[in-house]
């Protein structure tokens, strides 16, 4: 089989995403660092870091720790605010051919929706609300662990919203089929997880936490099959698509969570071990196809159930 | 567009130069012509439970092999395993990063505590200004031979091992040292002790500083530090270490 | 200072162990394959598989699958019941100088509460109550995500035990700290905590679960970070001690779970990488208050704040 | 008490000797000593990212040299680190492990499968019986000449490239071979297949079971097999390959 005859697209409420591989918010900047490393246009989106209607400063330092097969991060969701957003990073991103995803924070339901206002006007392609950041203390997490919650704020955020909408649930949950199932009641086009998982370090030669904030959100290999044991119980709970994220290193790790049943998938911490990470996993679900003469992504999606 | 890249370098040296110091030579294509006095690298584990990059600092390079000198201390896992690579092994490379050093001024004093001292290497081999060297160290010391060869070298140990007893600020009070700019490498309480200095003498500095990083390249936002002024691309007053630093002038930054 | 300046003893619901290190239930049978290895009697405690009133036969295998950094099992809870670990387990385990506490398992609160009951009658020291394993259909974690049915189980099981009860709690939830709060509510006079993290993986190649079970429990190194960030809510929020465990390879992981808020720590995943985990554990720890000028652990328990 | 040790060992020889297929000579003091055929070790990576051992079984013995002949097929990232081991380097291993073959009867029907083989070499080298031995193969040999010292050998490959094109139950038909004990080890079809043949002949056969381990000696309970009776340890019908295991009567076991 040629590449030419095997089918990459996916398709998200409408829009074709021309592979099924974005970067997960917050690891990729808005794409300006790593286009020295990788060609943006081969994306299948680019997913950037949370944008706030104020810039965030984020939380004191040190705000990243090194833990076995993975990493605790606690940014703070650090923005330079939706201003220099849309007039400095969105045109940079414009200039390349590919999907743009918007990652959207806000400390409480108004700013939300007044990002996703702000939003509805420019040029992008969807819109994604981190309800489920677990290193602000407000906001974040906090709208996305209880399903009522879940439900109210993706209503509410809809409301205001010309694009399409991905919430993107906490894995901080008890069950993530009834978050997942509330997010569609709610309204939400896609949903995607997971976020990172609230986890702690301490430094035992000094007593002390590693992190400045305590706690922080492990990402990385380690918390992988917990990501696709979510996205699979997400996918047997909705009907509307998933981008899943967890732990993708290379291209067998994207189809673990395709065939869990995520129509995307996002790499995340991989971007700081390998900045080509995400043309990798292209390439290594491209070779998977071909190796198993496959001619279409969308025959995996769930197709272990 | 930076003139950074990934690759899997060559280790040519690898040896002991002090308790816990390690010398190591890589070849570095690519890396070693473009890199910048003050620039680092980041070195990745080999063992796959450890993700993240180690900063380190360019400490040489040498043009005619294309390689690399870094010098580093064994702190922790990533470090003890990077001291048992023998000459032949590889290791995953990501360099030159962050901005380095600007050369200005006639008469440079050029200022490294611990391991805040290999930077300043390349940057005494490559300024071509009168330069006066201090060096401070716990006890044991190194690379005082190399540093000799570019300027004048003050040495400090907490000890009083050799040279003045005390720190780096001591040595330059008793031998009266002084210049019209000042290159700063080590840990936070020197550059602090460093930048009251230079304020005080009315002296600028640039003092290289450290922080905990993932990417190495400006993306993720874990390496910052709290600037004077807000930031014009962070929009806040953050500054990228691994970016917009690790050097920055004493002013711009608050320690 | 000297070994024998050293004070390890820990103390939990009036009971002295000779240092805070037990193993995690499942991760070393009933002691005996291990003490070809270890001598048992230098552990503080010894904590069983998780023994049932009927013999229970487990999942069908696959039941355990490598993850980067961690492993899946869904064993299932296979156990010989309660009248074989009583004739055959228990007299071998008395032949040593260790406390023993036993892991309870049971599909209906009636069943815990049998096997509770027998028990009392023994020579055993604390008995475990595993309302939190991911792996079996009825039962298990069934009993363990809802804090209400926390409380009630712990409150039932109580009435049957002569014995101090640990609760071991369940990571699969959205807030540690109330779970822990309704054992404490409940009359626990302990609590227990990580049990594995829900995680599944799928085998590309064969576009199948690597487990019979779908889904297994995540444990090891991969895990701690999570581990350790629940020890220290659940710290927060009870009185009781705390047993904390989730890949404790080493005597500094210990530490960081006592630091945490730990008072007894639980050696799982690391005895099947290295045999001689356990003891590791213990010496790193007397290790690390020797090299500090630490002279009693118990200045160290939930020292970090 | 097992005679079990956990320890590092030295890599002797590590050598590919056929596609994917690799040789190696463990230096393993206490461990050559105490195996028996039939048992395995537990192989642990040096990657700390992959924490569970591979079992491997013991293909041969040196006992002047107190060492053991390790013969591996690479699948997986496991197999791919050891393959990429050099002489004098250094690898954990936990061992001899399992209950191995029961020396029995006096006309030995030898029965290797694939990466099945390796085990029954140690077995053939000590059996002091008469011996016939069947290996085989999808395409590729290894390890023929090894067993011809001991034992008139008959050889089936998939593709016919060798001997009777076919399994090994082709060969022993086409050769009408047999014996009073079978001893065999090969893939979960190929030992369904051996024990409805046992069964049918009224062979006694000892078959040698693979499942995914995690402590690799009784204690958790990860690699069992169905048993046709409760097995007196687990008190249910199931058995630990690691311990009772690998190698079963055919009628002890479900396949
Ligand atoms: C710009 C820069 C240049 C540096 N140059 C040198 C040098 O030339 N020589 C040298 O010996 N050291 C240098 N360091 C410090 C060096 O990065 C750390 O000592 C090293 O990362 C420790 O790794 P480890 O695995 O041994 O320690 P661990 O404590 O096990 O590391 C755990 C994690 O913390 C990070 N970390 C630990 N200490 C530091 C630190 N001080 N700074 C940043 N990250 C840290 C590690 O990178 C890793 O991600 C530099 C740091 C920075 C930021
Ligand atoms: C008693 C016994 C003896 C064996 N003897 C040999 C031998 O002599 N030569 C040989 O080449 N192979 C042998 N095997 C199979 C060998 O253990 C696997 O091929 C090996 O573990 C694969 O590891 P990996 O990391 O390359 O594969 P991966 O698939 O990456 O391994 C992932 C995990 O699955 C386990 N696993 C994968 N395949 C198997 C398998 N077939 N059996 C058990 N665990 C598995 C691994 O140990 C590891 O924990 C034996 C297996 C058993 C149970
Ligand atoms: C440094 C860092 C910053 C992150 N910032 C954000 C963010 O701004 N918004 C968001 O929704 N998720 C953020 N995340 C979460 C990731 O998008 C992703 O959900 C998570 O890291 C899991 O994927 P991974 O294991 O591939 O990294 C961040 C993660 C990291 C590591
Ligand atoms: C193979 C295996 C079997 C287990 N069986 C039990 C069990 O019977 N009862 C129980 O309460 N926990 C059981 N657990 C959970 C452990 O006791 C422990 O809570 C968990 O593994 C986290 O610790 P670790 O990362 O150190 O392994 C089991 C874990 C493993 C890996
Ligand atoms: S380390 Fe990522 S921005 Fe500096
Ligand atoms: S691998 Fe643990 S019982 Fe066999």
């Amino acid at each position: 089989m040629k590449n030419a005859d095997i089918n990459l697209k996916v398709n998200i409420a409408g829009i074709t995403f021309q592979n099924p591989v974005t970067t997960a918010s917050g690891t990729f900047g808005s794409g300006m660092e790593y286009s020295d490393f990788v060609d943006l246009s081969r994306l299948g989106a680019l997913t950037t870091k949370g944008v706030s209607l104020d810039p965030w400063p984020g939380n004191p330092t040190p705000r990243v720790a090194e833990t076995y097969g993975g990493m605790l991060n606690a940014i703070g969701l650090q923005n330079p605010g939706i201003d220099v957003f849309i007039k400095r990073d969105l045109p940079f991103l414009k200039s390349y051919n590919t999907r743009i995803i918007v990652n959207v924070v806000g400390k409480t339901e108004e700013e939300y929706c007044a990002v996703v206002e702000r939003l509805s006007d420019c040029d992008v392609d969807m819109l994604e609300v981190n309800i489920s950041c677990p290193n602000v203390k407000e906001g974040g997490i906090a709208f996305g662990q209880d399903p009522k919650r879940v439900e109210a704020i993706t209503k509410q955020v809809k409301k205001y919203s010309k694009k399409p909408l991905i919430i993107k649930l906490s894995p901080n949950v008890t069950d993530i089929g009834e978050n997942a199932k509330a997010a569609e009641a709610g309204g939400a086009d896609a949903i995607s997880l997971i976020n990172t998982l609230t986890g702690m370090k301490i430094d035992v030669e000094r007593r002390a936490f590693v992190l400045a904030n305590k706690t922080g959100g492990l990402s990385g290999p380690a918390i992988k099959p917990i990501a696709v044991r979510m996205v699979y119980q997400a996918a047997c709970a909705v009907q509307i698509p998933i981008i899943g994220m967890g732990g993708i290193m290379n291209g067998e790790d994207a189809l673990e969570f395709i065939m869990a049943g995520a129509t995307m998938v996002a790499v995340g911490t991989a971007n700081f071990i390998n900045p080509k990470a995400t043309m990798e996993v292209i390439d290594g679900i491209e070779a998977y196809l071909k190796r198993n003469n496959i001619k279409d992504i969308n025959e995996l999606i769930g197709c272990v159930r | 567009m930076t003139l950074a890249v990934k690759r899997t370098n060559k280790v040519l040296k690898n040896e002991k130069i002090a308790e816990g110091i390690y010398d190591m030579w890589l070849e570095a294509k690519d890396m070693a012509s473009f890199a910048k006095p003050g620039q680092f690298v980041s070195l990745y584990c080999n063992d796959g439970s450890r993700l993240l990059p180690r900063p380190i600092s360019i400490c040489e390079t040498d043009q005619s092999t294309e390689s690399l000198r870094l010098l580093y201390r064994v702190v922790g896992k990533g470090t003890e395993e990077f001291s048992k690579l023998r000459p032949g092994d590889m290791i995953d490379c990501m360099g030159p990063l962050g901005n380095g050093f600007t050369f200005e001024g006639t008469r440079a004093l050029i200022i490294g505590g611990g391991i805040g001292i290999p930077p300043l290497l390349e940057l005494a081999k490559r300024l071509s200004c009168e330069k006066t060297i201090v060096l401070g160290f716990r006890d044991e010391t190194f690379l005082v031979k190399d540093f000799e060869k570019y300027g004048s070298t003050y040495v400090a140990t907490e000890n009083g091992n050799l040279g003045t007893k005390g720190n780096v600020l001591d040595a330059i009070r008793k031998h009266r040292l002084t210049g019209d700019i000042i290159y700063a490498c080590g840990p936070a309480p020197m550059l602090r002790g460093i930048k009251e200095f230079a304020m005080e003498s009315k002296i600028k500095a640039q003092l290289s500083l450290e922080e905990r990083m993932a990417c190495g390249i400006g993306a993720c936002l874990a390496c910052v530090c709290k600037s004077v002024k807000t930031d014009p691309h962070t929009n806040v007053n953050n500054k990228r270490i691994c970016k917009e630093g690790p050097v920055f002038y004493a002013e711009e930054v608050i320690l």
